[in-house]
């Protein structure tokens, strides 16, 4: 197997409060990995070290091999890689099929020409279209992504996430605010639409990360503790303390 | 015609699918527009013939040029400019450099190609300041645009020999080759000329919108940063679109050249650049053709509605001011918000309150505009005696009859409108729970 | 050494001038995010309003009524129009303001007519102040730069001291919370803004007749304010005072340099003669353009430090 | 012809920052006019209809439009050479693409010397003197005064501030080589708050005399800079006069401005007449003595030519003579600018008699009156006369 | 304390509560519970007079419906909104300055309680909240609130985003505050941690309230919970 993605000894501050601390992962191409920790822990911070949001202070992020840490968030998803937030962040006053094919032009070589009508781009059209049903808002696909209901944005988020065809794909808590069906419909989405695909979730639904991930990793003060299988990391003695707390965590874990 | 940031359109039936993105030169309604547009232009100087009027409808054809290329900025990239007319300036005194050396047979270039040279001219400007303007968005970009604009206007007068001083520089557009007898001589002539540019410019500017970088650069608009994160620069989409405004600002402002063959440095002013924000917003800057209804307001505003009446910057005033307040999207989205009610086929039960909100509203403006003609009058020409002729109607300034007869028009408006105002929210209310009942039923289907 | 000292006296005068005009837009800008174009308008108003009031009850009275009629305008217009515009977004907000300024000339032209009034700065205050190498300076410059100083403690005051600065930001991104929270936000923008407008209508009762009190004054600084708004940095007071002196002094400088670029290239060894291409712009002094480069220093600032001199956002 | 009644349209700015000098100018225009009708030698009405141009050259373009379609043929503008320069030009190609319908302009205040020089026209009459004439009185009367040694120059970097620069320091040079000219400044137009940095400037030359172009603002400005800085010395000025101005030099306190000018405030006669009786009227000062020129000479044209119609109108003024306020006048027919007498005149408080300036108390009382001949300059003029 | 009846509440024209009714009596700990869109984030915001709303809403015996949210502040109910207002130019303290309704006024609570309560704030203090992470935030509304000293607090879904060990914290610390006489109306989808604490138990659907009683007797109320909080 290949690495998909790997980080070495990656650091981050800001001000004088060092908020990634060396994390080192490694990601096999394929892989299925929830990022697991405490309230600002720093996973979404890793994830915008990674996506290129901020560049990291020191360490290295490797993408497929070739080192992307420093470059601007349009440069590596150019390499195959893409995002989503945590806040939502769509484009409100497009339409849900606009805000796809958005997502799919740059990856079928459409760059910034001005010379070629989008309606003539079969291939993009087709593109979006195929993503639209795939995370099934095509009955919405003229509305205003603003009108869209909260659950929709996000299965919109994940949807322009993954139009650009990329092979790491990074979700930074998908289901939030979404009620206990919604999340689990929406993980059955995530699955459908990722196969194949390396991907990185940040989750507090433990429900949803035992249900999905194939290796776990737990971020605790910007370092990783574990990374692992589930069923080790669960019985972790220093994930439970930090994270997981005692019967909560259990009940959830077991409500699916 | 399917514009940006239009409604939603209700989900046409599945079987249409695949057509529906498709390109449709045969699109019966874009047709229809469009040839109405052309219709329109073609038509006009045969409805209105006096030398004023030709030279209006001329300035109107670049007024919308430019309001268009200006709307590529503010509506589809949500960038606002106060510097547009350095762009449309620039190609005005490169279009008329160029014609002055035509005119001296230097460069054989045909006088109806002189508008392109002053596009191309303004995009390389756009290319050089473009760069540092489009670097930075919303408040810093708009803060950079208005210095640059102060820095040009005042460089207009320091360096009189190319922008030509106070006279600025003219030209003569009967020069060259005459092809079919052509000299460009007559306003009529360089009507034809304006209107065949504008409707291929408008044309362009729509084919824009409908191009990848075009929709990316509405991308940018709404979310810059989730843009960077799709794979494109959000700088340079607003580089490159903003280069692209500035070539078409530039047709506009080579136009103007050959239109009132003189090239003043008013044409770089801020005021200027004011003038192109304002009216585009007015006409409306979240549709396509709200600009266009701005050029043309723009042209009335400054040439006729100041020949009406000495308070036209007090009516503008409010104008803008009301506009905001009730219509912050323009005239345009007027327009749409009735034809929304139309495609549901509802428009028709709405014509009487219209006429009783215009009735009303003419009251009510009558009386309003006959008091501040009153206080007009006794500003500028109380010398002249207290009376004063406002609509055919004596009046006098300083008489209690003229006065009480205003209050009495304007209370009575206000009053009476406020009923049909009242009336027509209701039933507007009513129409819209309508129509959301109708989407809903017709999305579930 | 003379002229140094008394450029440098006339630049910080000059700059605490400007800072006067600009620390009411200042403070709404930075609080409110308002562009409020029409901030030069009240500042013509100020002096209007100080000149009819002045006749009547003396320019010491009118110092203090002037500013006040202008706040309640400006807030009666907040609470009107400017804050049924603000769900638009800024560009709305920025556009009623444009609307304000030409219906604010056309109205002081109606009552004032269309040419300069005579408001005249008092005897009490007329005269020099001292005299400096045989240049006097004048006591009515000395006044103005006592209550740019006296502005900028009450803004300050008002910033640190109330909370209304945090009311304000936190009602930006999400009125009903603020509201929720129990702050009548509504009244506090209107307070704001009254306030910064009446800062202007001050700014106007002593640059009116400090200068010309006529219609084309609030064109006249129109958008220089902006300019040590956005130099200073968006949101920041201390930057607007910063900048403000900082332009005072590089255009009072400027003003005496003689250089130009032609001789810069001659003292390289260049020859520039009028035949050079870009001749005008090889001979343009330095001193020429002194008035013009605020507008360099904006686009400057922008470029290389978005933030301003001493803000901490972009815009 | 005799009680025809022609009429005429007024172009300058009737609204925005410079509507006070036109609403002025159209008023006086109008007065005169009044006045003038059935009592001039060809015994026409006059009637003047004002126009806003809006003091922009574009917006110029469509008042004449405007004006042509509603019959006009005579047009008057003057207000900012800028739209003179369009004017002129574009009655140039009008009347060359419509001959039977030529229009006539005359101008009474547009000042830029190339309107009568390399771009002059058949078409335009000037009735104010130009940039180079008033320079030409102004260094009469300024070498005259020993003790004017050291000049400084400043001006608004446009157009005519340049000219006002390159002007003085050709004419001084000729007639008094010893001044030295120990500044010479240009500023961008309108854009200065604070002149005291400039006045610095010019005390550190050790000048003492300045000379400026500059008008509105821009003037008053830099008179008041001076006098806080409590810099005295004279200073040699064209726009002192101008609406607004004079209230705002009052406001800052007494000055020594010299203003050079074809006309002051304290004439008598028939001019004096109509001052006060404008002044009555308008309560406002009547101060475009060229509106009387103007309808003066179209009389005397018209009864010449027996005709109002504009061509042959235009024929006849070329060389025509008439008495003016001031002696006698005379439309130059190599460049159709009018020759006339040029005055020095010092701003001051008005004594028992004098004509009080917009009511400040203060006046221009002439210290020099110079012959036409003396302002007359050169022309580059090369008249093309259509047939007729 | 707090007694609603009849409550219809409406966004513009479309009507979201049909006549809500129920009570929160002093010192008691009352989870609002159902389904995405079935009205309690409404409820939350009629109480405190951020939607158009008709009927009743008694609070210490006055009632509030027509008044201004800042009004309804003052008069002691506190509410934490759902989304995470906090507002992100500010510093986590200011943030929580802005709690207080006037800067003199003394409450049950100070700052340093809070920073006691989440220790995560005071290492954060200074910074502008924007930056901090979700669950940051999350716990910042919460006592940001707090600060404002109500009698009662209206929670919309303070769990969300809470990592699971915190979402026990905050279970307690709504305890805490029930001992100190403040009553709590608590919006939750977690069942598990609203049946834990609450006293009480009410169920909305479809803008009116379907079930009310303690939470062992919606524990066993099957068709309850089947029809109403499962899908
Ligand atoms: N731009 C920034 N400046 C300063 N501090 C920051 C910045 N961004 C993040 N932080 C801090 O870094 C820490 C980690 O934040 P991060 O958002 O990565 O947490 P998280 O693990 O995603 O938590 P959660 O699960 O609550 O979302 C937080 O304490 C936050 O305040
Ligand atoms: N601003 C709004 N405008 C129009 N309708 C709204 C608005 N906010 C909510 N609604 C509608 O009102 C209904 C009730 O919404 P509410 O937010 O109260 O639900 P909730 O029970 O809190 O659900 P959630 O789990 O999503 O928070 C929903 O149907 C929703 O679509
Ligand atoms: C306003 C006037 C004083 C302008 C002057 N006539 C000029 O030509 O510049
Ligand atoms: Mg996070
Ligand atoms: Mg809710």
């Amino acid at each position: 197997m290949t690495l998909a993605l790997e980080l070495k000894d990656l650091r981050k501050s800001f001000g004088r409060t060092e908020i990634i601390r060396g994390c080192s992962l490694q990601v096999q191409a394929g892989e299925r990995v929830a990022v697991i920790g405490p309230n600002g822990a720093g996973k979404s911070t890793l994830f915008n070290l990674i996506s290129g949001r901020f560049p990291p202070t020191s360490g290295q992020v490797l993408l497929n091999g070739q080192r992307i840490e420093g470059k601007k968030p349009f440069e590596i998803n150019r390499l195959g890689l893409s995002r989503s937030f945590q806040i939502t962040n769509i484009f409100p006053k497009l339409s849900v099929f606009e805000n796809l094919r958005c997502g799919v032009l740059w990856s079928l070589g459409y760059k910034y020409t001005f010379l070629k009508f989008l309606a003539d781009l079969q291939d993009a059209n087709e593109r979006a279209e195929q993503l639209m049903e795939r995370i099934r808002l095509h009955k919405k696909r003229d509305v205003l992504a603003a009108n869209l209901t909260y659950a929709e944005q996000r299965a919109l988020e994940v949807g322009i996430t993954i139009a650009g065809g990329a092979n790491v794909i990074l979700l930074d808590e998908p289901t939030a605010g979404m009620s206990r069906e919604e999340t689990r419909r929406f993980i059955d989405l995530i699955k459908e639409v990722t196969v194949g695909k390396t991907l990185l979730t940040v989750e507090h639904d433990m429900g949803v990360v035992f249900g999905l991930a194939d290796k776990i990793a737990v971020v605790v003060y910007g370092e990783i503790i574990t990374y692992d299988t589930p069923e080790r990391v669960r019985a972790n003695q220093k994930v439970q303390e930090a994270y997981l707390g005692s019967s909560v965590a259990d009940e959830q874990a077991g409500a699916h | 015609m399917d514009l940006p940031g239009a409604v939603p359109r209700p989900v046409p039936e599945a079987a249409g699918r695949q057509a529906y993105y498709s390109f449709r030169p045969l699109n019966v309604g874009r047709w229809v527009v469009w040839s109405g547009y052309a219709l329109l232009l073609l038509a006009a100087p045969f409805v209105f013939t006096s030398s004023l009027a030709l030279t209006m409808l001329s300035q109107m054809g670049v007024a919308i040029i430019v309001c268009l290329s200006y709307n590529m900025l503010l509506g589809q990239g949500g960038m606002l400019s106060f510097g547009h007319a350095v762009y449309s300036g620039m190609g005005s005194f490169l279009a008329i450099h160029t014609l002055n050396l035509v005119s001296k047979g230097q460069l054989p270039l045909p006088v109806s190609l002189i508008p392109i040279v002053g596009g191309i001219a303004s995009a390389l400007f756009a290319v050089l300041f473009g760069y540092v303007t489009t670097k930075k968005a919303a408040t810093p970009f708009a803060m950079i645009t208005l210095g640059i604009g102060e820095l040009v206007w005042a460089s207009s007068l320091m360096f009189p020999e190319f922008f030509g001083g106070e006279g600025g520089i003219s030209g003569n557009r009967v020069a060259g080759g005459h092809p079919f007898g052509i000299t460009f001589g007559p306003q009529i002539q360089l009507y034809f000329l304006i209107a065949v540019y504008t409707f291929v410019c408008t044309a362009g500017m729509f084919a824009f919108t409908r191009t990848p970088l075009g929709r990316m650069l509405n991308a940018v608009r709404d979310n810059p940063e989730r843009v960077e994160f799709v794979g494109y620069d959000t700088q340079k989409v607003r580089y490159i679109s903003f280069i692209i405004a500035a070539f078409f600002a530039g047709i506009g402002g080579g136009l103007a050249a050959l239109n009132f063959e003189i090239v003043t440095s008013e044409v770089v002013s801020g005021y200027r650049s004011g003038a192109y924000l304002l009216f585009t917003f007015l006409g409306g800057a979240t549709f396509f053709f709200g600009p266009i209804i701005g050029g043309v307001l723009m042209v009335l505003a400054f040439v006729l509605l100041s020949e009406f009446t000495k308070a036209w910057l007090l009516y503008l005033g409010l104008i803008f001011l009301f506009m905001v307040m009730y219509a912050p999207g323009g005239i345009a989205s007027l327009i749409m918000m009735n034809v929304r009610v139309a495609s549901f086929g509802r428009l028709k039960e709405l014509w009487v309150s219209y006429l009783a909100l215009a009735c009303t509203a003419v009251v009510t403006l009558l009386g309003a505009a006959t008091m501040i003609e009153m206080v007009y009058h006794l500003q500028l020409n109380a010398a002249l005696g207290p009376k004063l002729t406002f609509l055919g109607v004596g009046l006098n300034a300083r008489g209690a009859d003229s006065w009480f007869g205003a209050v009495f028009v304007m209370a009575t408006g206000i009053g009476l409108f406020e009923v049909s105002r009242r009336h027509f929210v209701r039933q507007w209310g009513e129409i819209h729970e309508f129509i959301a009942r109708e989407m809903k039923r017709r999305e579930a289907l | 050494m003379e002229f140094f000292t008394i450029s440098l006296l006339n630049g910080i005068s000059y700059g605490l001038l400007l800072f006067m005009l600009s620390s009411g837009l200042t403070l709404i800008f930075s609080m409110m995010g308002v562009l409020n174009f029409a901030h030069a308008s009240f500042y013509m108003l100020g002096a209007y309003f100080a000149y009819s009031v002045s006749q009547l009850i003396g320019f010491f009275p009118a110092l203090v009524v002037a500013p006040l009629l202008v706040g309640l305008i400006g807030a009666l217009f907040e609470k009107y129009a400017l804050r049924r515009v603000h769900k638009y977004g800024h560009v709305a907000e920025l556009l009623i303001t444009f609307g304000l300024s030409f219906i604010v000339l056309e109205v002081v032209q109606l009552i004032w007519g269309t040419s300069s009034v005579d408001y005249r700065v008092p005897a009490l205050l007329s005269g020099p102040l001292f005299t400096l190498y045989g240049t006097q300076f004048p006591m009515y410059r000395g006044f103005m730069m006592l209550i740019a100083l006296l502005m900028l403690v009450a803004i300050w005051l008002l910033l640190t001291r109330t909370r209304i600065g945090l009311v304000i930001q936190a009602a930006l991104t999400h009125p009903e919370t603020v509201e929720a929270l129990g702050h009548n936000v509504p009244r506090v923008f209107m307070l704001v803004f009254g306030g910064g407008t009446a800062l202007a209508g001050l700014a106007g009762v002593i640059g009116g007749n400090a200068f010309v009190t006529e219609p084309g004054m609030a064109a006249t600084v129109g958008s220089v304010i902006f300019v040590v708004v956005v130099v200073g940095g968006m949101g920041s007071l201390a930057g607007a005072f910063v900048a403000s002196l900082a332009i005072g002094i590089i255009q009072t400088f400027g003003v005496g340099i003689d250089a130009s670029l032609a001789g810069a290239a001659q003292s390289v060894g260049w020859g520039i003669t009028p035949d050079t291409f870009g001749y005008p712009l090889w001979k343009l002094k330095i001193s020429q353009i002194a008035p013009i480069m605020p507008y360099m220093l904006l686009v400057l600032i922008l470029i290389f430090r978005p933030k301003g001199l001493l803000g901490t956002r972009e815009g | 012809q005799k009680g025809e009644t022609v009429r005429i349209a007024f172009m300058d700015p009737l609204s925005g920052p410079f509507a006070n000098v036109g609403q002025n100018q159209l008023k006086s225009w109008q007065f005169v006019a009044d006045r003038l009708s059935g009592k001039n030698p060809a015994g026409v009405k006059f009637e003047v209809v004002g126009f806003d141009n809006k003091g922009s050259p574009q917006e110029t373009l469509n008042t004449l439009k405007a004006a042509i379609d509603q019959g006009f043929r005579y047009v008057v503008q003057g207000n900012g050479s800028g739209a003179g320069l369009a004017l002129e030009d574009a009655v140039e190609k009008y009347n060359e693409r419509n001959p039977g319908k030529e229009m006539v302009y005359l101008n009474y205040a547009a000042v830029d010397p190339a309107m009568t020089n390399e771009k002059c026209s058949f078409w335009h009459f000037r009735l104010d003197a130009d940039t180079s004439m008033k320079m030409e009185a102004l260094t009469s009367f300024m070498k005259d005064q020993p003790q004017i040694k050291k000049v400084y120059i400043l001006g608004q970097n446009y157009s005519h501030g340049q000219q006002v620069s390159k002007f003085f320091k050709e004419d001084i040079h000729r007639k008094r080589p010893d001044i030295q000219i120990v500044g010479d400044d240009l500023h961008p137009i309108g854009q200065v708050k604070d002149f005291s940095p400039y006045v610095a400037k010019i005390k550190q030359s050790g000048a003492d005399a300045l000379l400026t172009g500059n008008w509105g603002q821009d003037l008053t400005l830099l008179v008041k800079a001076m006098n806080d800085a409590g810099l005295k010395i004279p200073m040699y000025t064209y726009y002192a006069g101008v609406t607004g101005t004079p209230t705002a030099l009052a406001a800052g306190g007494e000055s020594q401005v010299y203003v050079v000018a074809y006309g002051h405030a304290n004439h008598t006669g028939d001019l004096a007449q109509i001052a006060n009786d404008f002044h009555k009227k308008f309560n406002d000062d009547y101060y475009t003595y060229a509106t009387y020129n103007g309808i003066n000479l179209l009389g005397a044209a018209m009864a010449k030519a027996h005709s109002t119609d504009p061509v042959k109108v235009a024929h006849a003024m070329e060389g025509l003579t008439v008495k003016s306020f001031a002696g006698d006048v005379t439309m130059r027919a190599s460049d159709h600018q009018l020759q006339q007498t040029m005055y020095i005149t010092k701003w001051q408080k008005a004594r028992k008699g004098e004509y009080s300036v917009e009511n400040t108390g203060f006046t221009f009382v002439p210290i020099k009156q110079m012959d036409p001949y003396v302002s007359s300059t050169p022309t580059s003029c090369q008249m093309k006369r259509p047939a007729g | 304390m707090l007694q609603v009846a009849d409550l219809h509440a409406y966004y513009g024209k479309s009507h979201v509560l049909h006549g809500v009714e129920f009570d929160v009596g002093e010192g008691e700990i009352v989870a609002l519970l159902g389904r995405n869109g079935s009205g309690r984030s409404t409820t939350a915001k009629a109480v405190m007079g951020m939607v158009e709303s008709t009927g009743h809403v008694h609070w210490k015996g006055q009632d509030i419906v027509g008044r201004k949210p800042y009004e309804i502040a003052h008069l002691g109910l506190g509410y934490v909104p759902e989304n995470r207002d906090i507002f992100p130019k500010l510093t986590v303290h200011q943030n929580l300055m802005l709690g207080q309704k006037s800067a003199k006024q003394k409450g049950r609570w100070s700052f340093d309680d809070m920073y006691a309560m989440f220790p995560r704030l005071k290492e954060r203090q200074h910074t502008e909240a924007g930056v901090l992470s979700g669950g940051e935030q999350q716990m910042l509304t919460l006592c940001r609130t707090l600060m404002g000293d109500p009698d009662l607090i209206i929670i919309d879904e303070p769990t969300e985003g809470l990592a699971p060990k915190i979402v026990e914290l905050v279970g307690e610390y709504l305890k805490t505050l029930k001992t100190r006489g403040v009553s709590v109306l608590l919006i939750e989808q977690k069942l598990t941690i609203a049946m834990a604490i609450s006293d009480r138990a009410l169920v909305m659907g479809h803008g009116s309230i379907v079930f009310h009683g303690t939470p062992e007797t919606l524990r066993k109320d099957a068709y309850i919970r089947k029809e109403w909080l499962e899908v």
